[in-house]
């Protein structure tokens, strides 16, 4: 049998990975793969929560489910910002879109 | 009619007739004097109704008629007011009804009522005369109506209510009330040609200075009214009350009844023109008629004297008989002064009505003079016959006037002036009623012996000096006496005997019969009244007719006044100075021609010692002064309107210093300024950080988070 | 080491792998390929923890939407980003540092909990965990709620994507 | 009608209010329908006040249609409303001469809509002092007087008016700051405003404030009291803001200002200063009253020295005023004797007096004024041939002013006269030096209202004002008739005054 550790640990790891894709990437694309990265590793956990806890509660599924419909919706809008930004201002680099500065 | 209703119902016809003079009728001349004359007559008849009753009572003055009613609620109890006729009033009621229904008759033809109104008269001026083209076609000029007639006949009203209501009264209050609303009529009777400047001042004259004596005398209202708690006359006099009020010590060293006595004296100072309030008096013949001047010398000043005696009891209430007290003193000293002072200057006064002015005046400080001597009787009997004989000479001069006007119209030179005395002479042909009563009067005024009433009432003021001893008051009584008859035949030399030294005086005219039936009624009071109040013990005539007089009002006090001894020594003394003044007073006047030979043209007498001078002089600029500099322009413009001025500069001040100091260098610069400076300064630094980059603010976020978890983790959770 | 462990660690190592790439990766298309890959490895190990439902629907969601829909949104936005220029941020070291720190602090706080070494109970027999998870979704007394929630958040979601990428100006807006 | 029998106070209080929110919805030109309406808004209170005078039972002690509604219960203060015979006559007399006034204001055409609404806004003030028994009351009514007059001056007012009516308004309103300090340290003491309950509680008060012994709070407090009402009245030398806002005011606000706002001042010593410091009242009635005389005497002398018409009767109610005062000094010094009874019973007919005869004169100047443009008496003269009745009413209504037996100001004066010299004679001998003096201020009434006559009516006609277009016309009926009724009373009063008296009478024996 897997331990529950190993499961854990893999779901950090890919959460960190995401992560940083999230933090370093210039395309703001990217920055959404990160993003798809990190909501797996939820997803993860959450699953082997279920399985390592009791079977007959499945809100670790439910949630699991529920964050696939949130990650849907999120890369729903977040791709057609990001088509509607790279529309306005013809690039989709993270670093040009400052107009939030001072 | 009960009588006491009656009593209360006398005031007020002629305070109808005002109203409805004021309100309705006033367009009308002929229903103004008619409301008015009749009001007068009402007042008249209910009068002699009241006196003819209280000569049928037997002890009137025990029991008079007397009636009173609420009327100011103070405190737990009630300010009464009433009404209440004894010997006295009726005595006075009796003279003042038939002088005043006289005066209202007078008026009449004064005013010449039923002629045409005036070319050029206007309102607030003596009317100048009328033009009238008579059936010859001859152009006439006329006496016009006055313009304001009605508005005569209303103040005459007002002033009849006043001085029917002062003789009614049961209290001094409503005494008062009476006294100022004659007061009021004096101001605007004198001041009734107010277009004249001098009038309009005589006015204001009159009012202010009778007024320095209303005030004392309303103190003294109070102060009697605070001591005992009453006003009425009746409850005053009782024994009890005038003896505390004797033995209550007051101020200045004077017992209450003193003092009370001397603050209503002065009122009386004021209100019947005595020395030093004299001043008004003179200036008050600028009234439009001998009536009004009539009005006030010879009706409206005896109130004053009425005053007195009315208070008489409250003035001897600490009267041992003998030594006159402080208060005393001074009335008999101002009584006789004046009597005296006035008499000097009457002596140089041409004017007609001011000799009888100052006449008036003197005769008025005999009367003061025999009240401040305790000569209750003597006072009261002088009162009413000098009330007659004064209202005869004053409408007799009015008449003279009338009759001068009359000849300056016919002339049509308004220069002549028709009251100089110098302007006339011989008019006994002219006007012989006039002539004829004037003689009676002057002869009443001077004491011709016997047949005069004045004879009596001064003997008896005299012997009464005599007798108690006041040789002082004795002797200066006797000297006025003789000025008095000097100046009248003064007068009458000038006026009615020798020859006219004007073409005006030849032109003069009688005057109608509303004018001279006035004179003669009065002249035979002036006669017979004397013969009422005839000493006992006057040798011959004594006891012949009953001094009804002495023992009528005498009972108006508790106790009855003893009549003096008999002596000799004052009834040769009334006959030398009486006979030898008016034969002097001819022999000097019998052949002057101008004014220039009067040898008693005197300045210091013509300009009455120069009183009216010294009072400007010492009161009335002072007091403008003090009111417009001191008060006005100093206190309130300069101090306290200074000092409210000062405090917008010093809150101003205090303003813009803690602005300066503390405002902006503390307050702005340290924390205001100061605050945002490092506000600002930080955001400086700061605003490096604020990239707009989403991931360098992740990162922040991530590497807060991280360092305050791990600092959690480690120092609060872990420890 | 049993089979299963053997598999799942093959199939985690494929994945951290594939996740490495689609971060580190220059050529976008290929990396969200690599994405691909990364899912596909994660419906695996849903699959090894019994959560068939949740494996299906990771390939068809997933793989089937969202990672198409992610290379269709590179395409649409290539133009001027094609491989050219870095494309690292100037602190892609930090945010490697921090992804580290944060990978070492989660281990450091799973070392520290009891339940880690937990291992899991036999998967009951004939236990039907998608009916189980059907009923929970759509029962009231489960988490229908929950479930309405978010499907209207999706739709809600779908409406503003559109709203949001809808251009009127070069749209047929009729405008 | 039972409503209103019930709430007659509050509807007396609140109508003219109402009635001014109901102007608002007027249309804005039409100046005629203003008039009218406010005119026949004033004249219901009047009405409400005539019943309740012949429902008021004099001989009933204690307040009478009371009324207590919440208002700040946090604070104990509460819409406490009633009447005595003290405040009832100060009622009749506002309700009476709102609507002279506004009669009188007739002939103003310049935003007629504002204007009248401020006179209604500003009878409510002062009625409300009147019938407040709550002291945090009392001060809101108080203050809230000042702002409809204070732009009635400032709007309305004549040449100067920027600086009268700043004067006015800086002047009460400092004033009245001790007040409200003062009502404030009661109403924390206490945890009530109720007037009944303090006055029983804070004259028998003893315990220390605040480590500071209660007498002294006392007697700052009476003078915070005293100040502010005297202020008001206005007593010297608070009195210079007085002749400043009567000349400026226009001619109603004049009138309302003498008859009325004045009155808040003497009313507020007596409902107010002397029952709640009757030890204090006591101890410095010498003070008082020496402040009193020189009102008296100072303001005859100011009247005396004015060329200006409406400043010489302005400073006349400084005089009168006086008198006021004198009689409440009088009977602090001592309360509860007959003499100090008659002195207030003056003191009080004196106001309602002064509010008769000051409210006349202030409107006859403004009847000269309108016509003829200027108030300088050197410019008039001799008019009386072209005013006849103009004439005898200014005549009429001068010598109520000054006090002439058998009218109105007669009877009060000589009660104050007689009162505080009682009190000199009985008890205080200071006090007969006082009333003494005080005569001094009775005799140059006379000068003042005599130099105003002179002045005005009598001497050679300036024959300015004879022809042509500057030809002064007749008083026109109007006019005549917002005199009408002054005059009645003032008649009525000076002949037979227990009507009123009376009532005054029982109130100050139940009180004092």
């Amino acid at each position: 049998m897997v331990p529950l550790s190993w499961y854990l640990i893999f779901a950090a790891a890919l959460f960190s990975i995401g992560m940083f894709g999230v933090l370093s990437r210039r395309n703001a694309v990217a920055i959404l793969l990160g993003i798809e990265l990190m909501l797996n590793s939820v997803n993860i956990n959450l699953a082997a929560f279920w399985r390592y806890g009791d079977v007959h509660l499945m809100a670790g599924q439910v949630f699991a489910i529920i964050v696939f419909a949130v990650a849907a919706a999120e890369v729903a809008v977040g791709l057609a910002l990001v088509i509607s930004v790279y529309r306005s201002r013809r690039t989709v680099v993270a670093d040009e879109i400052d107009m939030m500065k001072w | 009619m009960e009588t006491t209703t009656l009593i209360w119902l006398i005031p007020l016809p002629p305070l109808l007739a005002f109203f409805l003079i004021v309100l309705f009728t006033n367009r009308s001349k002929a229903l103004s004097h008619t409301i008015a004359v009749g009001a007068a007559a009402l007042s008249f008849i209910g009068s002699m109704i009241v006196f003819v009753r209280a000569l049928g009572v037997e002890h009137l003055g025990e029991h008079p008629f007397e009636s009173a009613i609420n009327w100011l609620p103070t405190g737990d109890t009630w300010f009464r007011i009433g009404v209440l006729i004894d010997p006295l009033g009726a005595a006075v009621l009796f003279f003042v009804a038939i002088t005043i229904f006289m005066i209202f008759l007078y008026s009449v033809g004064y005013h010449n009522y039923g002629q045409p109104a005036g070319d050029h008269d206007v309102k607030g001026l003596p009317p100048h005369g009328a033009t009238v083209t008579d059936e010859h076609g001859h152009k006439h000029v006329v006496p016009s109506v006055e313009p304001m007639y009605s508005r005569f006949f209303a103040f005459l009203g007002l002033f009849a209510f006043g001085m029917y209501t002062l003789v009614v009264s049961d209290n001094l209050l409503t005494l008062f009330v009476g006294w100022e609303i004659m007061g009021l009529c004096s101001y605007l009777l004198i001041g009734f040609w107010y277009g004249k400047p001098s009038a309009r001042d005589a006015a204001v004259k009159a009012f202010m200075t009778t007024r320095v004596g209303d005030v004392f005398m309303l103190l003294g209202i109070a102060f009697l009214y605070s001591a005992t708690g009453t006003l009425t006359f009746r409850e005053i006099f009782t024994e009890e009350t005038l003896h505390a009020l004797a033995s209550t010590p007051a101020w200045f060293g004077m017992t209450a009844s003193g003092l009370i006595a001397l603050l209503l004296f002065i009122g009386t100072v004021g209100k019947s023109a005595q020395w030093p309030l004299h001043v008004w008096l003179p200036d008050a013949m600028e009234g439009p008629t001998p009536v009004s001047a009539m009005i006030h010398a010879a009706t409206m000043v005896s109130a004053g004297v009425y005053a007195v005696i009315r208070m008489f009891p409250l003035l001897t209430a600490d009267w041992n008989g003998h030594e006159l007290t402080t208060t005393m003193t001074i009335v008999a000293f101002i009584g006789a002064f004046t009597a005296l002072f006035a008499a000097t200057i009457a002596v140089a006064q041409n004017d007609i009505k001011r000799v009888l002015a100052y006449s008036t005046i003197s005769q008025l400080g005999y009367m003061i003079a025999a009240l401040g001597i305790g000569a209750y009787v003597a006072a009261a009997f002088h009162l009413i016959t000098h009330a007659f004989f004064k209202a005869l000479l004053f409408l007799g001069s009015g008449s003279v006037i009338h009759g001068m006007e009359h000849g300056v119209l016919h002339t049509g030179n308004h220069h002549v002036d028709p009251q100089d005395m110098y302007n006339m002479g011989g008019l006994r042909k002219k006007m012989p009623i006039t002539f004829w009563t004037f003689l009676i009067g002057g002869f009443a005024l001077s004491g011709f012996p016997l047949v005069t009433a004045g004879f009596w009432s001064k003997d008896e003021i005299l012997a009464d000096a005599f007798g108690h001893g006041h040789l002082a008051v004795f002797v200066t009584l006797a000297i006025a006496a003789f000025l008095t008859a000097f100046y009248t035949m003064r007068q009458i030399t000038l006026t009615f005997l020798g020859e006219p030294r004007t073409e005006e005086a030849k032109h003069a005219q009688e005057t109608p019969w509303t004018m001279t039936t006035p004179l003669i009624v009065l002249a035979f009071f002036a006669v017979t009244y004397g013969w009422v109040g005839i000493s006992e013990h006057f040798p011959i005539l004594g006891g012949l007719v009953p001094n009804w007089f002495h023992d009528f009002v005498g009972h108006t006090l508790a106790e009855v006044p003893e009549a003096p001894e008999f002596s000799w020594i004052p009834l040769l003394t009334s006959l030398v100075v009486a006979l030898g003044g008016l034969a002097l007073g001819y022999l000097t006047y019998r052949n002057v021609k101008s004014v220039s030979e009067d040898k008693f043209q005197i300045p210091l007498l013509k300009n009455k010692y120069y009183f009216d001078e010294a009072y400007n002089f010492l009161f009335i600029r002072p007091a403008y002064w003090f009111a417009e500099n001191v008060v006005y322009k100093f206190l309130d413009k300069g101090v306290i309107d200074g000092f409210l001025h000062a405090f917008g500069p010093f809150t101003q001040g205090t303003g813009s210093a803690l602005r300066n100091y503390f405002d902006l260098p503390v307050i702005n610069r340290a924390i205001g300024d100061g605050s945002a400076e490092i506000t600002y300064w930080f955001g400086g630094k700061l605003r490096g950080i604020q990239t707009g980059r989403v991931q360098q603010y992740l990162m922040l976020a991530l590497v807060t988070f991280i360092v305050i978890g791990a600092a959690l983790y480690f120092f609060v959770f872990a420890a | 080491m049993t089979g299963e462990q053997i598999v799942f660690l093959v199939v985690a190592f494929v994945t951290l792998f594939a996740g490495l790439m689609v971060v580190t990766t220059r050529n976008l298309v290929h990396a969200a390929l690599w994405l691909v890959a990364a899912l596909f490895g994660v419906a695996v190990t849903y699959v090894i923890l019994h959560a068939n439902f949740l494996a299906v629907v990771q390939v068809v969601v997933y793989i089937g939407a969202i990672a198409i829909l992610f290379i269709f949104a590179v395409m649409l936005t290539r133009r001027d980003m094609r491989d050219q220029g870095p494309q690292m941020n100037k602190n892609w070291w930090f945010g490697a540092v921090l992804a580290v720190l944060t990978f070492g602090g989660l281990y450091f706080l799973l070392q520290g909990w009891e339940g880690m070494t937990k291992t899991a109970t036999s998967y009951p027999v004939g236990f039907d965990a998608i009916s189980e998870l059907g009923n929970a979704l759509v029962s009231p007394a489960g988490y229908v709620l929950p479930f309405e929630v978010a499907s209207v958040l999706l739709v809600a979601a779908l409406v503003g994507a559109v709203y949001v990428a809808f251009n009127p100006r070069n749209g047929n807006s009729g405008k | 009608m039972d409503f209103i029998s019930t709430h007659l106070l509050s509807t007396i209080l609140f109508f003219p209010a109402l009635a001014a929110l109901v102007m608002l919805f007027l249309p804005k030109d039409e100046a005629k329908l203003h008039k009218w309406f406010a005119l026949a808004a004033s004249l219901v209170p009047f009405v409400l006040s005539l019943v309740l005078w012949f429902n008021f039972d004099p001989s009933q002690p204690g307040y009478q249609f009371e009324e207590m509604y919440t208002w700040y219960a946090a604070i104990g203060s509460s819409l406490h409303l009633g009447v005595d015979g003290l405040s009832l006559s100060m009622v009749l007399l506002t309700t009476l001469l709102t609507p002279i006034a506004i009669l009188a204001s007739f002939s103003i055409n310049d935003r007629t809509k504002a204007y009248m609404m401020l006179f209604l806004f500003l009878e409510t003030g002062m009625l409300g002092v009147f019938m407040a028994l709550d002291l945090l009351i009392f001060f809101v009514f108080w203050e809230v007087g000042l702002v409809p007059m204070y732009f009635l001056i400032n709007q309305w007012g004549s040449a100067n008016r920027n600086y009268a009516s700043l004067k006015f308004m800086i002047y009460t309103m400092g004033g009245s700051l001790g007040l409200l300090l003062a009502v404030q340290l009661l109403g924390v003491l206490f945890k009530t405003y109720d007037l009944q309950t303090i006055t029983e509680q804070w004259s028998a008060y003893t315990a220390p404030i605040g480590g500071i012994p209660a007498s002294t709070f006392k007697t700052v407090a009476f003078w915070a009291f005293v100040i502010a009402f005297a202020v008001k009245v206005p007593l010297w030398p608070f009195h210079t803001w007085l002749p400043d806002a009567h000349t400026e005011a226009p001619t109603a606000g004049s009138m309302i200002l003498a008859g009325v706002l004045l009155k808040l001042g003497a009313y507020g010593f007596l409902r107010l200063v002397l029952p709640l410091y009757p030890a204090e009242a006591k101890y410095f009635a010498g003070a008082l009253a020496f402040l009193a005389v020189a009102a008296i005497v100072f303001g005859a002398f100011g009247s005396y020295a004015q060329t200006d018409f409406k400043r010489l009767v302005a400073y006349s109610s400084v005089n009168h005023m006086g008198f006021v005062v004198l009689g409440i000094a009088a009977a602090a010094y001592a309360a509860g004797t007959a003499d100090a009874r008659i002195a207030l019973n003056g003191a009080i007919l004196q106001m309602f007096n002064h509010g008769l005869s000051a409210a006349g004169m202030f409107f006859l100047v403004g009847v000269i004024y309108e016509r003829t443009h200027t108030r300088n008496l050197e410019e008039f003269g001799g008019l009386f041939p072209l005013v006849p009745v103009y004439g005898g009413i200014l005549i009429f209504t001068s010598m109520a002013s000054l006090g002439l037996p058998g009218l109105n100001g007669f009877i009060s004066e000589f009660l104050v006269v007689r009162g505080s010299f009682g009190v000199g004679v009985n008890s205080v001998p200071v006090m007969a030096v006082y009333t003494a003096v005080a005569m001094l201020g009775l005799l140059f009434t006379g000068a003042y209202i005599l130099k105003g006559i002179k002045k005005v009516l009598h001497g050679p006609m300036n024959e300015h004002w004879a022809h042509g277009e500057h030809k002064l016309t007749e008083i026109n009926t109007r006019e005549i008739i917002v005199m009408v009724p002054l005059m009645v009373l003032i008649l009525w009063i000076g002949l037979y005054p227990s009507w009123i008296l009376d009532v005054i009478n029982k109130a100050v024996v139940m009180l004092f």
